[in-house]
């Protein structure tokens, strides 16, 4: 069964349509990536799947489930999750504090109001485990909102996984970093896919290629193509909206 | 030396100032002239202010306060609901502080219940209360037979619940052939414009509305009625209360009526004078005529009782008389309630001695005797043994 | 990277968990040295017991404000409606000792903040759902709209309510436990000391809990709230129940001290004192507006014995704290605690001390200007005279005096800025 | 035009800048690179007095640090800063009108010019410029820039998460500002574009310029390379 | 009956002019600045007793003119040296301020002119009616008001919508920085609009003040009721607030001319209830007056972006 199956989905915006009539299947496990010129409609897509906006016609369905309509805490309680473009963590409480937030849904201690949440063991060992693995554990009494840039991506993919989500959405991961970060943050992101699966949008194509096994290019609102990268990097109309001639 | 205090708990910043000021600054200037008298029993009284912002809570902090400054005696007049913690909070005081009694002298607030149902051993009230003044008010209405139809306008709150009640009672039973064209209740304090209520009045047809409404909301209402032409007079608890007069200006002038203890033209000259003094001294009007009598009659019981405990001084109090320029007031033993004549005034212009400072005051229209004020009481007294 | 952050992960390493109970021992220490402190002095346990009071509801409150970032202007009907709640209980018991028989004839008037807790919470449960959907200033408007109409009501319906005289009980009733006889204010003292650390215990605890932990994302960032499974509707709704509750044990507290409630207390007037005390004390630390109940509930009933221009005061203060402190009395001892703690104090006490000196020569030469004007228009005011000052409205050299300490400590306030610069 | 000389910046205690020296001339295209997080963008900002500067800023002689940012940017110094910061509740067209810095006195470019440049734009000129994409937003706020006449322009991260066609198209629009006289401080990452448009290129490490010179000269010099740019 | 019709809706519209006059400061303040001014009321008053101390020297219409302008400048004032300060923490802050603000404020005006309200009135030959109906007077004074406020209107409109420098300050709501970039001189912008804003107040304090009369407790009273109108009216939107100041009005008014009770409507069901018991004496007049607040919690309710408003707030 793939993880997401995606059916006619459109969405308009007023008179502008800008997703018209997509239809992808991703994967069990499938690392998937989208790419697109600006404005093609990609982060209006995510939005769509992770039910910040109901879709005005279609249908997705989250590993046979129907979702489409659903409210975002649904969505996400499901199995799907999503991070940013734009960091948007909690700037006042601590990176681990940010982490373990994400965790007490999972750890059933939602709205618990009569133990500390020190003694909810699951979430507590769940945020230490997320942490380490976005190799925050130093940073992890620092407020948020003072991380420098890169760590606070890093902690935006924590908290998008902390939750225990096993489709997880990227929103750009590394725009924005050097070179070094974006190595680290590749490196990361591999780390997440185990076991998940990972939808990305990118506009680094050396990002992509590495990490992705299918590709699909969102144009217009419309997918003009989806296949492995050999096949993206070849195909002409690829090139010709979005890569330019002189492909990465 | 030694001195008896009296402290005022009452607003005396904020908002409500203007209530709370005016009371102050008259107690200090009849205790000015008690003391150049001999004072009480021989000891200077002292007033002390104690700022409460009409707040009940605030008040009982205020009651400790003064209680631990060895105050035996409170004062105390805007609003019921400060009046009826201080009540209940002296009773309970006392109850469990034997030896050390505090008196509460109520100079202001109406609710009839505090000399019936509720009445108190500790709690001397020198106002009429909200029903005697309605006596007096519907009695004046009674004898007057051009008036046919009446309309009611009051603040939507147990004191003008009261007011319009027992208005409709009294009427009904003094002049049968009174129609009620109306029984408005609006919110307290909350009404900026009183143009359709006005409106209404006018279309009701009615000849005479009585309105218990203090402070903005009786200002409002009569400038509302002044501006769209009715006709009709006002008759009120308070319409001479501070800031009216100022405010209406000749759009009261003929419409306003209040019933009081007090009126603007004193024939009395010891009393004329001393009123042109006051105002002279402290820039507010001799409006609570009975704070003069409450320590007169304060001095007076000391005096009889020979001494400055509450305790004797509550016992003298009891049933005592006074002569004042208004002629003999009674405290009466069975509840606490002064019994006293009121009169009816009306707001004119070109007064001999103007209120606030302008040339109008409230001209006395008649005088309406204790016999026709006085009211039973429901009041079973529990006297401490 | 920066020194902040290095700092922080320094402390970030491990801290003894014995440490956490120290405030803890001190607090109620203080609970149990205060009467001796003010033994035979029943105004000041009849403070103590109003700060008690306005302490558990301005905790109450930040837990709305502070910690969950919704700004109420309707707080006091929690706080009103346990306390009627409270009282009226208060009166069953009377009803029931006196004929002996009955449940209510079994309970103790100790425990009525439970009655106003319940109270407060039932009433928050059932109002509080389509109040919660956005925070921000649709909140705050619906808060008034709904303080605006309760305490309307409140007039309106006298069985309930007891019309303006209000209603009001007896605590010397029912059961007495701990042998307290609730009599005088000093044997009330105990009964608010229990209150209030209890109640500040648990509301203490209640931001260690999963739930108090999401209070604060859904102030920071309710948008993402979602996309870590929450609605943050359904949290705002459930801090707005246990800020309610709270409010409404505050209430409790009040019925058994005052033993009347007035329609009043579910007015906008108590509500603004909320925020007042909130902010005056900080919203940002736990104990900030502990820091500003007490400070409020001194200056409310205390300044005015010295100044008619009492609630001038109060507002300059207030206005003050919100100007040069913005993190509130408790935010500036808390910077103390943590330079304290820091090592840094040494370095930047000088800083603070002069900044504190600025504010205060500011302040002084304030009153003294507010103290003439106010001998200008109304004569003689004691306050003047408290602080020695006897000045001729008319004379200029009075109005000299006030406008030199304005510029002074303005002068001040300028250099320390500059000098905090030059530090960093 | 534009004289830095000793400046430095911090943020709260940590001191970012640590003496930055260098120096425009008329009609240049420098490109400031160097790797994250050593402070270009706060080169910029404290220019444009977005963050306090210590130390001397001369624009046509006449110093500016310490100046409110409207009044430097009256005097011809253009800013495009990183987060793109476009007017979320206006229109595009009205964020493109809010460029002008006086109404009375029309400048080189129009509205129109930009809105035929990129169609994107003119697709949504009348819709709120809050829900444009984010390369969108980047087209926005170099035109809105632009729209003021800057004699200088400093554009933070110009091709900061743009498509790869877009971050040519982008290229070209500075190549084109560049031709009509506009001097340009150039914030980049990406080396590649960075070398073909500019003139010269500055680098930094640890708050201050540690290469000056051509492109070309950037090229050759290995180790400068090694040490600043790469990791 | 159509008496009752023609002189409710006069009434309604009146008051709600009126009620107009005060929101407009305020709505252009909040939609401007973000800043829900809660001292907007006490400029309102300082307007009035302005107009009552300068109206003595100069007469009523200098004093029209003269009083606003001070206002504004005591609120520019005010934006200068305090609220700038305050701005950089948020909006909470900037309330808190405005809240203290007030306090002060209303302090003052009773610390210069005393507790109880003073005797300003508007002329004498303004108080003749404009026209009699029914038997009943319309002033010329109030011909003014209605004026007046409709001139406001048209001119705040214009301002907001039309001019650059409505846009300029929209801008500059969400990223002040950047509008002072583009070379415009934002807090002399802010420092513009809170003084005219708050001298709006102030000319609807001139012109409520002899309607409404100019004591102490004026602000306090007619806060809450001008948020109610910026809410319903929708954050920040000019025609908004101007539909819901009338629409407050005219409910008021025609509310208060039905004798409509609880009691009625029961016992026109068949029910019997008391008239005089607490639940049955409630009536749609007794409740007009809390309308504002019964549609404030509706609205946000039910259409939280208030009539005409774009956001929710
Ligand atoms: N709420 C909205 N209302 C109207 N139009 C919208 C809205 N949100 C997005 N759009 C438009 O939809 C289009 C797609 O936007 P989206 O943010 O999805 O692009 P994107 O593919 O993520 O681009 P980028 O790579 O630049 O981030 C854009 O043209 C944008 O202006
Ligand atoms: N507001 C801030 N507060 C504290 N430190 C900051 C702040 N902004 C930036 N910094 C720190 O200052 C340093 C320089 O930042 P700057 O933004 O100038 O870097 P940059 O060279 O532009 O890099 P980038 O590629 O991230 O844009 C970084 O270490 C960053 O963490
Ligand atoms: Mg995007
Ligand atoms: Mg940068």
């Amino acid at each position: 069964m793939s993880a997401l199956s995606i059916k006619g989905l459109t969405k308009n915006f007023g008179p502008a349509e800008v997703i018209c009539g997509v239809d992808l299947d991703v994967a069990e496990n499938e690392v998937h990536a989208v790419i697109g010129p600006n404005g093609a409609g990609k982060s209006t897509f995510f939005n769509l799947l992770s039910g910040a906006f109901p879709p005005s016609s279609g249908e997705i369905y989250l590993k046979g489930e129907r979702i489409d309509g659903l409210s975002p805490e649904k969505i996400q309680q499901r199995g799907l999750s999503r991070s940013f473009q734009v960091s948007n963590v909690f700037g006042n409480l601590s990176v681990f504090e940010n982490i373990r937030c994400a965790c007490f849904k999972q750890s059933g201690a939602g709205y618990v109001f009569w133990r500390p949440a020190g003694k909810v063991r699951a979430a507590n060992q769940r945020a230490d485990e997320v942490l380490e693995m976005i190799g925050l554990q130093a940073l992890r009494d620092v407020p948020a909102g003072a991380l420098p840039y890169a760590s606070q991506r890093a902690l935006e993919i924590g908290m998008t996984i902390a939750g225990g989500a096993d489709v997880v959405l990227l929103d750009e991961p590394t725009a924005g970093m050097s070179n070094t970060e974006t190595t680290q943050a590749i490196n990361l992101i591999r780390q997440v896919a185990q076991g998940r699966t990972l939808m990305i949008v990118e506009h680094d194509m050396g990002v992509v290629f590495e990490l992705a096994d299918r590709i699909s290019v969102l144009v217009y609102g419309k997918i003009i193509a989806t296949g492995t990268p050999e096949e993206i990097r070849n195909d002409p109309r690829v090139k010709e909206a979005y890569l330019g001639e002189e492909a990465a | 030396a030694e001195t008896v205090k009296l402290a005022l708990i009452d607003p005396l910043t904020g908002p409500m100032a203007g209530a709370g000021q005016p009371a102050f600054e008259h107690l200090k200037f009849e205790a000015k002239r008690i003391n150049a008298n001999g004072g009480i029993n021989g000891k200077d009284l002292e007033i002390v202010g104690l700022d409460n912002k009409v707040n009940p809570q605030e008040s009982l902090v205020q009651l400790q306060k003064a209680i631990d400054d060895g105050v035996q005696f409170v004062t105390q007049g805007n609003g019921s609901s400060v009046a009826s913690a201080l009540i209940g909070a002296v009773e309970k005081h006392n109850q469990r502080n034997p030896g050390k009694e505090v008196l509460y002298l109520n100079y202001a607030a109406v609710d009839p219940s505090f000399t019936n149902e509720r009445c108190s051993y500790w709690h001397f009230r020198f106002d009429a209360n909200a029903d005697m003044k309605m006596n007096a008010l519907t009695t004046y209405i009674a004898n007057n037979e051009d008036i046919k139809k009446v309309y009611l306008i009051n603040q939507d709150y147990s004191f003008g619940h009261a007011v319009s009640k027992a208005a409709r009672e009294m009427l009904k039973e003094k002049r049968p052939d009174i129609e009620i064209v109306g029984n408005d209740f609006h919110p307290l304090a909350k009404v900026k414009d009183f143009t359709p209520y006005v409106s209404k009045i006018q279309s009701s047809g009615a000849d005479a509305v009585i309105s218990g409404n203090w402070g903005q909301d009786i200002t409002l209402l009569v400038k509302a009625a002044a501006e769209f032409g009715l006709d009709a007079p006002f008759y009120t608890y308070y319409g001479a209360s501070s800031g009216v007069v100022t405010q209406l200006g000749d759009k009261g002038v003929d419409r306003i009526y209040q019933i009081n203890e007090y009126y603007g033209d004193f024939e009395d000259p010891e009393m004329a004078k001393r009123q042109v003094e006051m105002y002279k001294e402290t820039g507010w009007d001799f409006y609570y005529l009975r704070l003069s009598t409450m320590l007169d009659m304060f001095k007076k019981a000391a005096d009889k009782a020979g001494s400055t405990d509450s305790v004797e001084i509550a016992k003298a109090m009891e049933g005592m008389t006074l002569e004042t320029t208004n002629g003999e007031v009674m405290m009466r033993a069975e509840d606490h309630q002064i019994q006293l004549p009121m009169f009816m005034s009306v707001m004119q212009d070109d007064m001999e001695y103007g209120a606030e400072g302008t040339d109008y005051n409230f001209h006395k229209v008649a005088r309406i005797e204790r016999e026709d004020v006085t009211l039973p009481t429901t009041c079973r007294m529990r006297r401490p043994k | 990277m920066s020194q902040d952050l290095s700092a922080a992960m320094q402390r970030s390493k491990s801290r003894p968990s014995l440490r956490g109970l120290v405030p803890w021992v001190v607090f109620a220490a203080v609970l149990l040295l205060l009467p001796f402190v003010f033994q035979g002095n029943s105004t000041a346990f009849t403070l103590l017991n109003v700060i008690g009071i306005n302490i558990v509801f301005a905790l109450s409150y930040n837990m709305l404000l502070g910690q969950g970032g919704m700004l109420s202007f309707g707080h006091a009907v929690f706080f009103g409606l346990g306390s009627y709640a409270a009282m009226h209980a208060m009166i069953a018991i009377d009803d029931a000792s006196y004929a002996g028989e009955g449940f209510w004839a079994h309970v103790p008037v100790v425990g009525m903040p439970v009655i106003g807790m319940i109270a407060g919470g039932l009433v928050a449960l059932v109002l509080g759902w389509p109040f919660c959907r956005r925070a921000g200033t649709a909140f705050a408007m619906i808060t008034l709209g709904l303080g605006e109409m309760v305490a309307a009501a409140g007039q309106m319906f006298p069985s309930l309510f007891g019309g303006e005289a209000g209603i009001y009980g007896n605590r010397m009733v029912g059961p007495q436990w701990f042998g307290l006889e609730l009599a005088q204010s000093a044997d009330v003292y105990w009964f608010m000391a229990f209150w209030t650390f209890v109640a500040v215990f648990a509301m203490w605890a209640f931001t260690r809990t999963p739930l108090g932990r999401m209070s604060n994302a859904v102030r920071d960032n309710p948008d993402r709230l979602q996309f870590i499974g929450y609605q943050p509707r359904n949290i705002r709704f459930m801090i707005f129940i246990a800020s309610g509750s709270f409010g409404g044990l505050a209430g409790g507290m009040a019925a058994v001290n005052y033993e009347i409630i007035t329609p009043e207390a579910l007015g906008l007037i108590p509500s603004g004192l909320a925020l007042l005390m909130a902010a005056v004390g900080g919203l940002g630390v736990f104990y900030g507006p502990i820091v500003g109940a007490i400070v409020v509930t001194l200056m409310n009933s205390m300044l005015s014995d010295y100044t008619d221009a009492s609630i001038l005061y109060v507002g300059l203060v207030f206005l003050s704290i919100v100007m040069f402190a913005p993190r509130g009395l408790g935010g500036g001892i808390e910077q103390v605690r943590v330079a304290w703690r820091d090592g840094d104090l040494g370095r930047r006490l000088p800083g603070w001390l002069s900044g504190t000196l600025a504010v205060g020569l500011i302040i002084v030469g304030m009153v003294v200007l507010v103290e003439m004007m106010f001998q200008a228009t109304h004569g003689d005011d004691e306050f003047a005279q408290v602080l020695g000052m006897e000045f001729d409205a008319a004379a200029l050299w009075g109005w000299l005096t006030a406008a030199v300490l304005v510029a002074l400590g303005v002068v001040i306030k300028r250099a320390t800025n500059k000098l905090r610069e030059d530090q960093a | 035009m534009l004289e830095v000389n000793d400046l430095h910046a911090y943020y709260g205690k940590s001191h970012i800048l640590n003496g930055v020296n260098f120096a425009m001339q008329e009609g240049e295209v420098v490109a400031l690179l160097g790797r994250n997080g050593v402070g270009r963008s706060t080169t910029v900002k404290s220019i444009m007095g977005e963050v306090p500067p210590q130390g001397s800023i001369r624009f046509r002689g006449e110093e500016i640090a310490g100046m409110p940012n409207h009044r430097i940017a009256r005097r011809g110094l253009g800013y495009v800063p990183e987060d793109r910061d476009i007017f979320p509740t206006l229109t595009v067209r009205q964020n493109l009108e809010l460029g002008i810095k006086n109404t009375r006195k029309p400048g080189k470019w129009k509205v129109e010019q930009f809105l035929d440049m990129f169609p994107n734009l003119a697709r949504r000129a009348d819709s709120p410029a809050g829900v444009l994409s984010g390369g969108e937003k980047q087209m926005l706020t170099i035109s809105r820039t632009l729209m003021g006449d800057p004699e200088l322009i400093m554009i933070d991260e110009p091709t900061e998460g743009l498509a790869p066609l877009i971050v040519k198209q982008i290229g070209e629009l500075i190549s084109e500002i560049a031709k009509a006289g506009v001097s340009i401080l150039l914030v980049e990452q990406k080396l590649s574009i960075a070398m073909d448009i500019s003139h010269r290129v500055l680098v930094m490490g640890h708050g201050q310029i540690v290469f000056e010179g051509t492109p070309e000269e950037l090229r050759e010099d290995e180790a400068t390379r090694k040490e600043w740019l790469e990791v | 009956m159509l008496e009752i019709v023609i002189f409710s809706t006069l009434n309604g519209i009146l008051y709600g002019l009126l009620l107009f006059m005060l929101s407009s400061g305020l709505t252009l303040i909040f939609s401007m600045m973000g800043v829900l001014n809660f001292a907007h009321a006490s400029f309102y008053m300082l307007g009035a007793y302005f107009a009552y101390t300068l109206g003595m020297h100069t007469g009523f219409w200098p004093a029209l003119i003269l009083a606003p302008l001070l206002v504004g400048a005591l609120g520019a004032l005010v934006e200068r040296f305090g609220l700038r300060r305050v701005h950089a923490n948020g909006h909470v802050a900037e309330l808190l301020f405005t809240f203290g603000l007030a306090y002060v404020i209303d302090e003052l005006v009773q610390m210069m002119w005393g507790t109880v309200a003073v005797a300003y009135r508007e002329p004498a030959y303004m108080r003749e009616p404009l026209f009699t109906l029914f038997g009943t007077d319309y002033s010329i004074f109030r011909g003014v008001v209605i004026l007046i406020s409709i001139l406001m209107f048209v001119a705040l409109w214009y301002l907001l919508k039309k001019t650059r420098v409505g846009l300029m300050i929209r801008a500059a709501l969400t990223h002040g920085e950047m509008v002072g970039h583009l070379g415009h001189n934002v807090p002399r912008l802010f420092m513009g609009v809170f003084g005219f804003g708050c001298a709006l107040a102030g000319l609807a304090g001139v012109i409520g003040g002899p309607i409404m009369s100019t004591e102490p407790g004026m602000a306090a009273t007619l806060g809450p009721i001008v948020f109610v109108v910026v809410v319903v009216g929708g954050m920040g939107s000019l025609q908004g607030a101007f539909y819901a100041s009338l629409l407050i009005g005219l409910i008021q008014t025609f509310f208060v001319a039905v004798n409509a009770s609880v009691a009625d409507v029961f016992n026109a069901m068949g029910a019997n209830l008391d008239p005089y018991g607490e639940l049955g004496r409630i009536s749609l007049a007794t409740l007009a007056p809390m309308t504002p607040f019964i549609l404030l919690v509706l609205i946000l309710i039910f259409r939280p972006r208030g009539l005409m408003g774009e956001l929710e707030p």
